[in-house]
């Protein structure tokens, strides 16, 4: 059977009726499995069928009905996907979200999709489900999973998943034919009704309900599965948030359309033991997940063995010359190739043995900028780590990395029914089947985001490189313009220059400017370390910061960065002319950046107005005086000569253009 | 018109007066000695059915002395226990131990060489009777008995958080775990009375709300009546229904935490004042 | 290194209870059994089944019947000689009186006798614990060696005071008596001792197997949480005299052919013990590798000077013997107070996590 | 058979109180050895905590060493001056080889390591000294031999070898001397708190590891006079390791900790064993001399668990 589910590609187009016909093809394939009480309890596919019936036969005696809400809270757990399915087969719309949200995020939301039900996991839930009752007047009832703790609550609108359940099996038991007719409720239901709708918390403003449609989100699905040619035997593991799309798509509704295992762990505790046992075939993570893998490894092959860490070192270092090449398919000699093969049975395939990594057919990484370094190391390993750009939106998909065509700095082609244009801001767009419908009772926003004929706006500046992929540049309403017309992706240089571990920080300007300058901040770890090396002595950051030979280290990183810059035709304009070494550490005890470390570009540049003046005026050095905060809360000053250099630019065609003064 | 803001207030179900309750254990002018020390003197209180005991008092009080001569560790000289409401005098630990007293100890005695899992299914001994023709093979009665009070013991882990810690052994794990495995094991084997020595001990603050919050749901979940000896008077005021004071092996005071609290005798007693 | 565990998991308790949870020891068992069971028999010379495999396996069965005492259980024996004597003089009693039996079932049923009379030496376990226990086995041991002399009953009041295994036969083959061919002799102790190494795995998993180790580990908790502690630990006794009484018989009937008092002395306490200590305690494998450490090295001293061509006498040689292996008992002591089945155990961690030093 | 169990042998004692006599005699000379080889146990173990296996092979070790060097011509004094040096470079052998790197390990293990060292010495001993038992030189060091017949009237007499009465006395002298060595020294003293509490010796200065050698040195020349005593009785032979085990029951009955329980636990196992033997072994056979000590340790146990002279220990959890 196996790739039945994508050989019938247009089939069943809600996934209640998906449900039955995965009951019938793959019925004694395992469909959920759920660490629990120390074993992995399995379901098959038509189990899960019997379940989600009861409980929506149940819901429905309840007094569920078509076009109701119905909130889904709680840890990834089979009985609240199973929850959303059997809604929608009564025609009720699942509306998942963040467990972990504040209250008064949560009330907001639920609030603001006048859910009525609410199926939630524990105790913890449903208390904070109460406590906000007075903001959420349509919620009528509460189910919970887990009824620890709730045995003394008012029961008469309150139920255990259980009961309704059972309450579901009597009625059935009852009349032979209300399976049937259950079945019948939902076989009129189209691809073009809303199947679930998903808050996007959005960076400024209320968070917005995006509606999917059934079409919505099995096309997509069903596109997916037939890019990466997945089929009813992956393995997945459910662990991110449900709420959000990427969940939702690729445990829900890739497993509904491909027919595949969806595994949800014990416990956020268990997950790196839980993930070794499933060995997941289909592997989908946010950078930081790859981020954290990366460095366990690093901080226990630390603790390990002279031995261990040098063979560790040396086959790490095959791996990085010829991992990826081999991955790729590409030709590398004989002796690279066994050095490769016997890294694989030392180091790699024991290395992906413990992150549970060894079956993983493919994987991919979104949300955000994965570093270079780490997507390589992934890679070379011999893992198909590729990376994608989505949003809830577009049901995930935009463009994706084709296998064999995997470029660290760019997030793929167009997925496949998906059209994409750059705007003449630089902003992507794009046309695809997984198109949201609208946002819930905001039309306002909807006509905002979604043109008539079906574009939407990303938000994000991007650029097409010459082999056809998307690269994602900034956010687009913080990309300008020079004054002589180049494009101006002031976080695009930012990064560049931060994937160098010797700066920290860098705050780049040029909007309605002449040319693009930046600010820098070292790394006083790494920079400190080359000092140790080079036996140059400093008293602080600020010393350090100044000493001549950091000054031709940095200049040369951002020579660099203009080198890479003239590679890219619509960035070539924007090259560094001149830059600074801030003589203090941007910090957040002084405003310079949010909590969660990100620049706060408009104070700086009031903050360091004087120094934005000399890098436009021409000198060379500028003396300021900056008021600081202490750790210990004091005030005070620090003075300091700042050094600005001058940079030398590239022509696209790689030929030396004279620094302009 | 929402039927949930009217209806969501806690039913406190079964919950009765303290003087609507059985009596499940009475201590009568229980002495013991060991070679002349006098631990315990004359001691005489109750623990009703369903509530949380709390016995305090300064060091050397005779409080885990107490414990023992409940659940027959120790034989007093004088005085007899009601168990039940039948007298007994002498009993043999695991006699105690099958007729639902369970307890945890001080210095956590877990059983170093063994796992968690282990450890807790050790609690179900008692409930487990396949014989030795059976455990040697294994396959069919004893690996299903095996299998059962494996459930259980999985619904304890699971109760007590303690999933991730499953198959570690014991002695790898930080004192608050162990702590928590120690409980786990004496609810496995699913007590009347579950006897708790110093349960928080050692712990920091966030372990011991844990703590508080495990006896608090396993005197409610499984209607376990619960005597504990702790340090930590807040804890104590917190958790139980009614408190004896105990110090140099005599009762000075025994009634609900408020009016121990307010007693000069305890207060004396804490506060070092010679006798 | 080699454990690949990803992807292995248990969707029942069946399979998450097993004795080998993980696919790469079930292969390496499988491994090791059909060497023994295939590869020894086609390829190994009779003197080495007779002077290696045979006695190898015997020592290994008695290693385990201690270890279920003291290892699992925590109770000190010094009188394992004496309780694989009882099985060995059992065992020739009653296939003298049953002449026609079949005589490896005899074997089986002779470690029924030292069962009871371990049992009788265990009831004073109940009050004493530790190294004072050790003496009331070595009561067991000296009294139980002098049964062995001053009743002649049960030697069939040979002359010589020793037994003599007699020619038996079973399913048609010589099996014991100095006919029996060593390959026979090989199998009928190989599939007894793998058969109550299983069983024992068995018991030790299970309810009985928890109760000795929580004995051994914190009696006092054990016995709060309702285990009977004379009952438990007589239990111990019994089952730990079984086998070693089993492995007593078969150490006459399959080995020696011939045995005296002395066979069963305290020194062959000793060895077994020490078997037990350097294998590891509480270690079913470490049974195994005990033995083979005990036995298997001085009967390979004793070559090496042959092999180098050095000419030395006999006895020179046993008594470096002595030397050496007392020393590596002290070396591994010191390397590894927990022995090989500890060794193995952090190697095979090791192997679990590679790259990983943890 | 009540008859021979009950009365018959107390009848013997009545009738022939010469016999009676004699065999106390053979119960105190035998009990003397025993609680000489209980000291050398009780020494380590005070100090260590160790259950040293070996004493009964250093006594045996300490024997031949001297038998050795006589036989290849050292004169007898000088040989016994050698044999005290090899037995002090045995101590501090074994202190560094075996008890420091095993310091903190449970009593098995430690146990287990003196059985190792047993094993040790008795290849070494016999590679050296080879197999043969041999005659102790009890004339050359001045030892008396003859004996003295003491005449009970017209009820027959008892004969007292003199190297009884002087394996006597020299027992007496040995532990008075440690005795006063315990208690009078700066190191005994010393020994004492590193007995009582291993931390609190630490903390007064005392190097553990320096105890530990000077104690096995004392349990080696204890083994020594004990060899020599012994020897002078019968052979210098291995045979005498079993008989070394008979300190277990003697130590049970004294205490592992007490000198004087060492005395009077071997008296008892002495006079015991030989009254024992010789009135109602005939009864069995024969030969219950080589378990009777152990099943007397047994009783006493399962009755006072704690030894006579240890204090009832409560279990406390």
């Amino acid at each position: 059977m196996v790739g039945s589910a994508s050989a019938s590609p247009r089939g069943e187009d809600t996934f209640p009726k998906i449900l039955l016909h995965n009951a019938k093809v793959f019925g004694s394939r395992t469909a959920f499995r759920e660490k629990d009480f120390g074993i992995w309890q399995s379901w098959t596919w038509s189990e899960v069928c019997e379940e989600i019936r009861a409980f929506s036969i149940g819901l429905q005696s309840l007094g569920l009905g078509a076009g109701d809400k119905v909130a889904i809270v709680g840890a990834n757990r089979p009985r609240l996907y199973w929850a959303m399915v059997a809604c929608q087969a009564v025609g009720a719309v699942p509306v998942p979200v963040y467990s972990d949200s504040v209250a008064e995020e949560m009330a907001f939301v639920l609030g603001h999709a006048e859910v009525k039900f609410a199926v939630v996991e524990d105790q913890e839930q449903v208390d904070k489900l109460l406590s906000m009752s007075d903001e959420v007047p349509s919620l009528t009832d509460i189910i919970y999973d887990e009824a620890r703790g709730l045995r003394d609550y008012d029961h008469t609108h309150l139920h255990d998943y259980a009961s309704v359940q059972d309450k579901g099996h009597a009625l059935v038991a009852k009349d032979g034919a209300l399976a049937g007719k259950w079945a019948e409720g939902f076989s009129g239901g189209t691809g073009s009704d809303i199947a679930v709708m998903l808050y996007t918390s959005g960076t400024t403003g209320r968070p917005k309900g995006v509606m999917l449609s059934f079409d919505n989100l099995v096309i997509s699905a069903r596109n997916g599965n037939a890019f990466d040619k997945l089929d009813e035997t992956e393995e997945v593991l459910a662990y991110l948030p449900m709420a959000w799309i990427g969940d939702h798509v690729f445990s829900l509704a890739q497993a509904f359309t491909a027919g595949y295992c969806v595994n949800c762990p014990e416990s956020m505790d268990t997950i790196d033991v839980d993930r070794l046992e499933i060995a997941p075939t289909y592997f989908f993570a946010p950078p930081r997940v790859f981020e954290n893998m990366l460095t366990q490894i690093m901080v226990r092959m630390e603790d390990a063995g002279k031995f261990k860490r040098r063979m560790f070192d040396a086959f790490m270092d095959v791996a990085r010359n010829v991992g990826e090449k081999i991955l790729n398919g590409e030709d590398v000699g004989f002796k690279d190739r066994l050095l490769y093969r016997l890294g694989e049975l030392c180091v790699y395939g024991p290395l992906k043995n413990r992150m549970g990594l060894t079956r993983m057919k493919v994987g991919y990484t979104a949300g955000e900028a994965i570093g270079p370094e780490i997507f390589q190391f992934y890679r070379s390993l011999g893992l198909n780590l590729k990376q994608l750009y989505g949003q809830t939106e577009a049901s995930v998909y935009i463009t994706l990395q084709p296998d064999g065509e995997i470029f660290g700095d760019t997030v793929g082609k167009p997925a496949p029914d998906v059209e994409l244009k750059i705007e003449e801001n630089g902003e992507v767009m794009y046309r695809s089947p997984g198109v949201f419908v609208g946002y819930f009772k905001n039309d306002e926003a909807t006509e905002k985001t979604k043109t008539p004929d079906g574009w939407v706006h990303t938000g994000d500046a991007g650029i097409i490189a010459d082999n056809g992929h998307l690269k994602i540049i900034d956010r687009a309403k913080d990309v300008g313009k020079l004054n002589g017309g180049a494009l101006f992706a002031p976080k695009y240089i930012e990064n560049k220059l931060k994937f160098f571990p010797n700066i920290k920080e860098a705050v780049a300007f040029g909007h309605e400017r002449d040319m693009a300058a930046v600010f820098i901040n070292i790394d006083l770890t790494a920079v400190g370390s080359w000092a140790e090396r080079n036996n140059v002595n400093y008293a602080s950051y600020q010393e350090l910061a100044a000493n001549p030979d950091v000054y031709s280290m940095i200049e040369s990183h951002v020579d660099q960065v203009n080198k890479d810059l003239a590679q890219e035709p619509m960035m070539a304009g924007a090259q560094i002319k001149r830059f600074l070494i801030l003589h203090k550490e941007l910090d957040a005890d002084d405003g310079e950046l949010t909590r969660t470390q990100k620049v706060r570009r408009s104070f700086i540049a009031e903050r360091y107005e004087p120094l934005i003046e000399a890098l436009y005026d021409g000198s060379t050095t500028k003396h300021v005086r900056t008021e600081v905060t202490f750790e210990d809360g004091r005030k005070g000053a620090i003075e300091a000569t700042v050094e600005i250099r001058d940079m030398t630019t590239y022509d696209t065609d790689k030929g030396i253009q004279e620094a302009a003064e | 018109m929402n039927a949930f803001v009217t209806d969501k207030t806690l039913a406190p179900a079964g919950e009765l007066e303290p003087a609507e309750r059985e009596e499940l254990l009475r201590v009568d002018n229980v002495s013991l000695s060991f070679g002349g020390v006098k631990a315990i003197t004359d001691i005489s209180f109750d623990i009703l059915k369903g509530e949380i005991r709390a016995i305090i008092g300064p060091n050397g009080a005779g409080k885990t002395s107490m414990l023992n001569v409940i659940n027959g560790f120790y034989h007093p000289q004088e005085g007899t226990i009601t168990w039940r409401g039948k007298v007994r005098r002498k009993m043999k630990p695991y006699e105690a131990a099958s007729q639902g007293i369970a307890r945890t100890f001080q210095n956590v005695a877990l059983f170093k060489g063994m796992t968690t899992l282990d450890n807790i299914m050790s609690g179900r001994s008692l409930k487990m009777h396949r014989n030795f023709f059976w455990q040697v093979l294994w396959r069919g009665p004893a690996e299903n008995e095996e299998i059962e009070h494996r459930r259980k013991v999985e619904d304890i882990i699971d109760f007590l958080e303690i999933q991730a810690i499953r198959k570690t052994p014991v002695g790898r794990l930080p004192y608050g775990l162990q702590k928590r495995v120690e409980l786990g094991r004496a609810l496995a084997m699913e007590p009347e009375l579950l006897l708790l020595d110093e349960p928080m001990a050692g712990m920091n603050l966030e372990e011991k709300e844990d703590m508080s919050r495990f006896i608090v749901d396993v005197n409610q979940e499984f209607g376990t009546t619960i005597a504990l000896i702790e340090h930590d008077m807040g804890v104590v005021m917190d958790l139980s229904d009614r408190v004896v004071v105990l110090d140099y092996g005599k009762k000075i005071a025994d009634g609900p935490p408020e009016e121990v609290q307010a007693s000069q005798a305890v207060i004396d007693a804490y506060l070092g004042v010679s006798h | 290194m080699f454990y690949r565990e990803a992807g292995q998991f248990k969707t029942s308790y069946k399979a998450d209870q097993a004795l080998m949870p993980i696919l790469q020891d079930r292969v390496g068992l499988t491994v090791i059994l059909l060497i023994a069971f295939v590869a020894i028999p086609a390829f190994a010379n009779d003197f080495f089944l007779t002077s290696i495999m045979i006695p190898f396996l015997v020592f290994s069965l008695a290693a385990i019947g201690l270890n279920v005492l003291t290892g699992f259980c925590g109770q000190l024996s010094l009188g394992t000689g004496a309780f694989m004597g009882v099985g060995a003089y059992a065992a020739y009693k009653l296939t003298t009186i049953f002449p026609d039996a079949n005589v490896i079932v005899m074997v089986l049923l002779s470690g029924i006798f030292s069962a009871a009379i371990g049992a009788v030496f265990g009831l004073p376990s109940l009050r004493i614990k530790g190294l004072y226990l050790a003496v009331t086995t070595l009561a067991a041991q000296f009294f139980l060696e002098w049964c062995f002399i001053r009743i002649p009953w049960l030697y069939n009041y040979n002359a010589s005071g020793a037994i003599e295994v007699p020619h038996r036969e079973a399913f048609g083959v010589v099996v014991s008596g100095a006919e029996a061919t060593p390959i026979v002799r090989y199998f009928i102790v190989l599939c007894i001792t793998v058969a109550i190494a299983y069983l024992m795995a068995n018991v030790l998993r299970g309810r009985i197997g928890r109760s000795w180790m929580m004995i051994r580990d914190m009696d006092i908790a054990a016995e709060l949480m309702g285990i009977r502690p004379l009952q438990t630990k007589l239990m111990a006794f019994a089952v730990s005299s079984y086998i070693c009484g089993v492995a007593g018989a078969m150490m006459v009937f399959f080995w020696l052919n011939a045995a005296e008092p002395s066979s069963y002395s305290i020194s062959l306490s000793f060895q077994i013990l020490f078997m037990v200590i350097l294998g590891g305690l509480g270690s079913l494998g470490g049974a195994f590798m005990g033995a083979a450490f005990i036995w298997i090295l001085p009967v390979f001293l004793k070559f090496i000077p042959g092999t180098l061509g050095i000419d030395v006498a006999a006895e020179t040689v046993e008594h470096v013997t002595f030397m050496i292996v007392g020393a590596l008992i002290i070396f591994f002591l010191i390397v590894e107070p927990h022995g090989f089945a500890r060794l193995w155990q952090i190697g095979k961690q090791k192997l679990r996590v590679w790259p990983f030093p943890y | 058979m009540l008859y021979d169990i009950f009365i018959d042998p107390f009848v013997q004692m009545y009738d022939m109180p010469d016999f009676f006599l004699q065999v106390l005699w053979e119960g105190f000379v035998a009990g003397i050895l025993y609680a000489l080889i209980a000291l050398g146990f009780v020494l380590i173990f005070k100090a260590s905590g160790v259950f040293n296996f070996a004493q009964g092979i250093m006594v045996v070790f300490a024997g031949l060493t001297l038998v050795g060097l006589n036989e290849n011509g050292i004169p007898a004094y000088l040989a016994l001056a050698l044999t005290i040096v090899a037995m002090g470079v045995l101590a501090y052998g074994v202190e560094r080889v075996v008890m420091r790197p095993l310091v903190n390990q449970p009593d098995i293990i430690l146990l287990m390591a003196t059985i190792g060292l047993t094993y040790f010495l008795i290849g070494f001993g016999e590679f050296v000294f080879g197999g043969e038992p041999k005659q102790m030189i009890t004339e050359q060091l001045g030892l008396p031999t003859g004996s003295t017949a003491i005449e009970m009237g017209e009820r027959g007499l008892i004969i007292l070898q003199h190297i009884d009465i002087a394996a006597a006395v020299i027992a007496v002298i040995m532990v008075t001397a440690l005795g006063i060595f315990f208690n009078k020294t700066r190191i005994g003293r010393a020994l004492r708190a590193v007995a009582d509490d291993h931390q609190a010796a630490l903390s007064v200065g005392i190097s553990l590891n320096q105890i530990w050698a000077i104690v096995w040195f004392a349990a080696g020349l204890v083994a020594l006079a004990t060899g020599i005593m012994w020897g002078a009785r019968s052979d210098v032979s291995f045979a005498l390791e079993i008989v070394a085990f008979k300190a277990l029951p003697v130590l049970i009955l004294g205490g592992f900790t007490s000198i004087p329980g060492a005395i009077v636990g071997g008296l008892i196992i002495g006079f015991g064993e030989k009254i024992g033997e010789l009135y109602w072994g005939g009864l069995v056979g024969g030969g219950i001399e080589s378990w009777l000590a152990y099943i007397i340790a047994l009783i006493f146990l399962l009755f006072r668990p704690q030894g006579l002279f240890g204090e009832r220990i409560i279990e406390r959890i």
